[in-house]
Parts: C-alpha cells; structure tokens; sequence
C-alpha cells in the first residue's frame, strides 16, 4: 500500500506503470485519475486544494486498509494532491491489482466513494465570478450506501 | 484543559484563524461550540448550521454529541469534496 | 475512440497519458489492464493469443460504440494484443473518459465484460505440462447479464 | 456456393488447417455442420458438441440455425477467451 498526499504534480502514466511492474501473481489492474475539469459555461482559472495534515493520510489509510479487507488485493496506491491546480491538472489517483478483474473494479470504486466524502480535502474553484468552495454533493453520500 | 481547535474551508475563513489554543471545560464537542458560539459573532456565524458541519477528535471523524474526555485537538470544517 | 489489436507490447503508463491528456472536460479517466499471471502451482512457461483478423477489430468497435451510446463518455481506448506473451506481460487495456467517476467505471466494466466473452481471442497456456486452451468461466457468461 | 471456412483454436487443430473453401449448398450453418461432419472423422470430432462451439457468418456471431443465405465466410471457434 502507497499513500502520497502532496503538492507537486505527479506522472499518472509512470505510477500505473510502476504500480502495474512486478505483479505477474496479480491479473487485473484498475486505475482512476481525476482532472480539474474546465467548463465552458463558467471558465476555470484555477483551483486550490485544502487538506489536514495528518488527518488527511490517516483517512486514506483507512480507506485503503478496509479496500484491502474487503476484497482481494495484491496492492493500492492513492495519490492526492493539494494546493493549487490548474483545468487539465490531475488531482488525484487510486490503483488496485488483484488476480481477477472485478475485485480491482470494485476496490477501486470503493476507494474513490470514499475518498470523495471521508478523506479531509476541500476545493475551491476560482473563476471570474470569484472564489467559490465546492459544495459537497447528496449523490456522493449516498454512493456510500452501496457498501 | 487547553484543546488544539483548528478550522478549515469557509469555517476557517469565517472564522479567520486556521487553528488557535482554547482552554475549556466543556465535556462534549456541543457544549465547546455553544462556548465558542457565545464569544463572538463570527464563532455564531461559522457555526450557524451545524449540519453543513463536521467534526473530528484527534484526527478522527466523529459525531457533535462525542465527549471531549481525553481530547487534544478537535478540527470543524465542511463536508469533505476530495477526490 | 481506438481500437488497437497488435502483437507489439504496448505502454501502459505512456497510453495511459496520452488518453488522459487533453480532455480538459472530462473529469475522470478509468483505466483497466490485464496481465499475464504466473501461478505458483503451475508455472506458466507462455501464453499464446490467436485472434480473428477483421472480426475481432470489429468486435471491439462494436463493444465501444455500445459503451458510448450508453453512456456520457468523453472518449473510449482499447489494445489488446495477439501472439506471444510471457508471465508479466500486459495482454490489454481498455481506457474511459468520462464527466463523472460512475460513467467512466460502469463503461470500462462493461468493456471488459464484453470483450472477455463476445470478442473473438483465444488463449493458449504453456505449462510443464503442456499445452492447453483456457477454458470459457461461466461467471464470464454471467456477467454479461448485469448491463 | 462457395463459402471461406475459417475454424480458430482448438476446432483449428482438430480440423488441421486454419481455413479451407467449402463448396455446398446447404441452406443454414447447421445443414453445414452435418456435411462437414459426414466428410471425415476429424470434422465429427470438432463438431462433436456444439454447445462447446461458437459460429460466425460474415464476421457477425451467430447461431447454429442461420440461414448461409449471401454468406461468403463463416467461422467456427469455441467460446472466446479475451482481456
């Protein structure tokens, strides 16, 4: 298990490859990015994440320990970061292996619920009608239910 | 006792100070927010709602009505958007 | 969309960038990769992937042009490769981009449950035992009841 | 008519060769299943249970009962194994 909550970008395409290297025991590997996303509607100029040191890798820790107790898991990486981020930015990342392909889906979409609602980070998005922080949304709670 | 109470997102904002020493007595996380509430206005604005609220103790996610007994640092802030 | 079927080795982490790069409207990037498994009980010396030029391609088109009639998908990748492949090896990935999480992880699962079982790859396995057909998994078949 | 007969996997190593032209006038893939199979004994053998075979017409599965109607290829393999 890997856990990284950092400031500095990271190279999706090398960690799936250094995630996926060296699990010829595990078949499946899922991953997830999430992109700050620019909508035309209401252009993005950036975007800042805030999180608790501390709390915020113990939470994913957590998260990835109940992944890892619920399913059948050779590995989970989570990469998240922090502070500011610009449209087409990655925010984040989970990656699980497993010998077969539904236990890396569903871990991986485990993962991502709960890190949507239970891993203390806070957006903010500015734009050019001024800074707003992201409301949490009822459906991501709701995904919760399913587990 | 003296509690670590840190504030993040807009009840940082509102309150304008991500973290500040406070020395209680109050048993439970609403009796320190009802201490809080009383001594100024932005306390009463930052908690006006406490359902658009969270809280947690030493780092753990818990509920308003937890005791503080034994408690060191006790965080509020929104409803987390990670991911 | 791409439809790949090669027997070159590919890069995961290098496609895997590629696809995410650019959608700076699409939130959220699944990837899944299957990889050759070497089982203790009974080392896998190579697997052999035989494919139906022209049926498989179209196979594949048709799956992801499923996918994306089904859901709101910014852009849909699949590779998949034929011939010989070692433990280790990736066999294929398939990649969605979507708006949200749960449209990238339902089509990518739906991919994968349809190019398992309706896309036209046979796997041959050699062993110190010999040489033998992977064999078709119920659970495959039953999978494809879910979508 | 003449049809392009294409078997893959292990249906490909009973019959011996990947592909072979078949002159017939069978009216659907299963009339051509029982011509094949009166031929020789390595076709009733990879024809032995067709539960275990898939068919395709053209490049489109299919089943058993359809009609070779304008068919130019057909192809006959076991259930398949991808991803």
């Amino acid at each position: 298990m890997r856990i990284v909550v950092q400031a500095e970008p990271f190279d999706f395409g090398a960690e799936a490859n250094r995630f996926a290297a060296g699990h010829t025991d595990m078949g499946a590997i899922v991953t997830f990015t999430g992109i700050v996303r620019d909508l035309a509607q209401n252009p993005l100029d950036r975007m800042v994440i805030e999180y608790y040191p501390g709390m915020t890798e113990k939470a994913l820790e957590k998260i990835a320990t109940e992944a890892q107790e619920r399913w059948f898991l050779g590995d989970v990486l989570v990469i998240h970061r922090h502070g500011d981020l610009r449209p087409g930015d990655m925010i984040m990342m989970v990656a699980t292996a497993a010998p077969h392909r539904v236990d890396a889906f569903e871990a991986a979409e485990y993962l991502m619920d709960f890190l949507k609602s239970r891993a203390p980070f806070w957006k903010q998005e500015f734009t050019a009608d001024g800074a707003e922080w992201v409301a949490s949304k009822d459906e991501d709670e709701d995904a919760l239910k399913r587990w | 006792m003296t509690l670590d109470v840190l504030y993040f997102a807009w009840v940082r904002e509102r309150i304008g100070v991500p973290r500040e020493k406070v020395e209680t007595s109050a048993a439970t996380v609403m009796d320190l927010v009802e201490e809080l509430r009383a001594r100024e206005e932005r306390y009463a604005v930052a908690f006006g709602d406490l359902k658009a609220l969270r809280v947690a103790i030493d780092q753990e996610l818990t509920e308003f009505d937890a005791s503080l007994n034994g408690a060191r640092e006790v965080a509020f802030f929104p409803p987390m958007t990670g991911g």
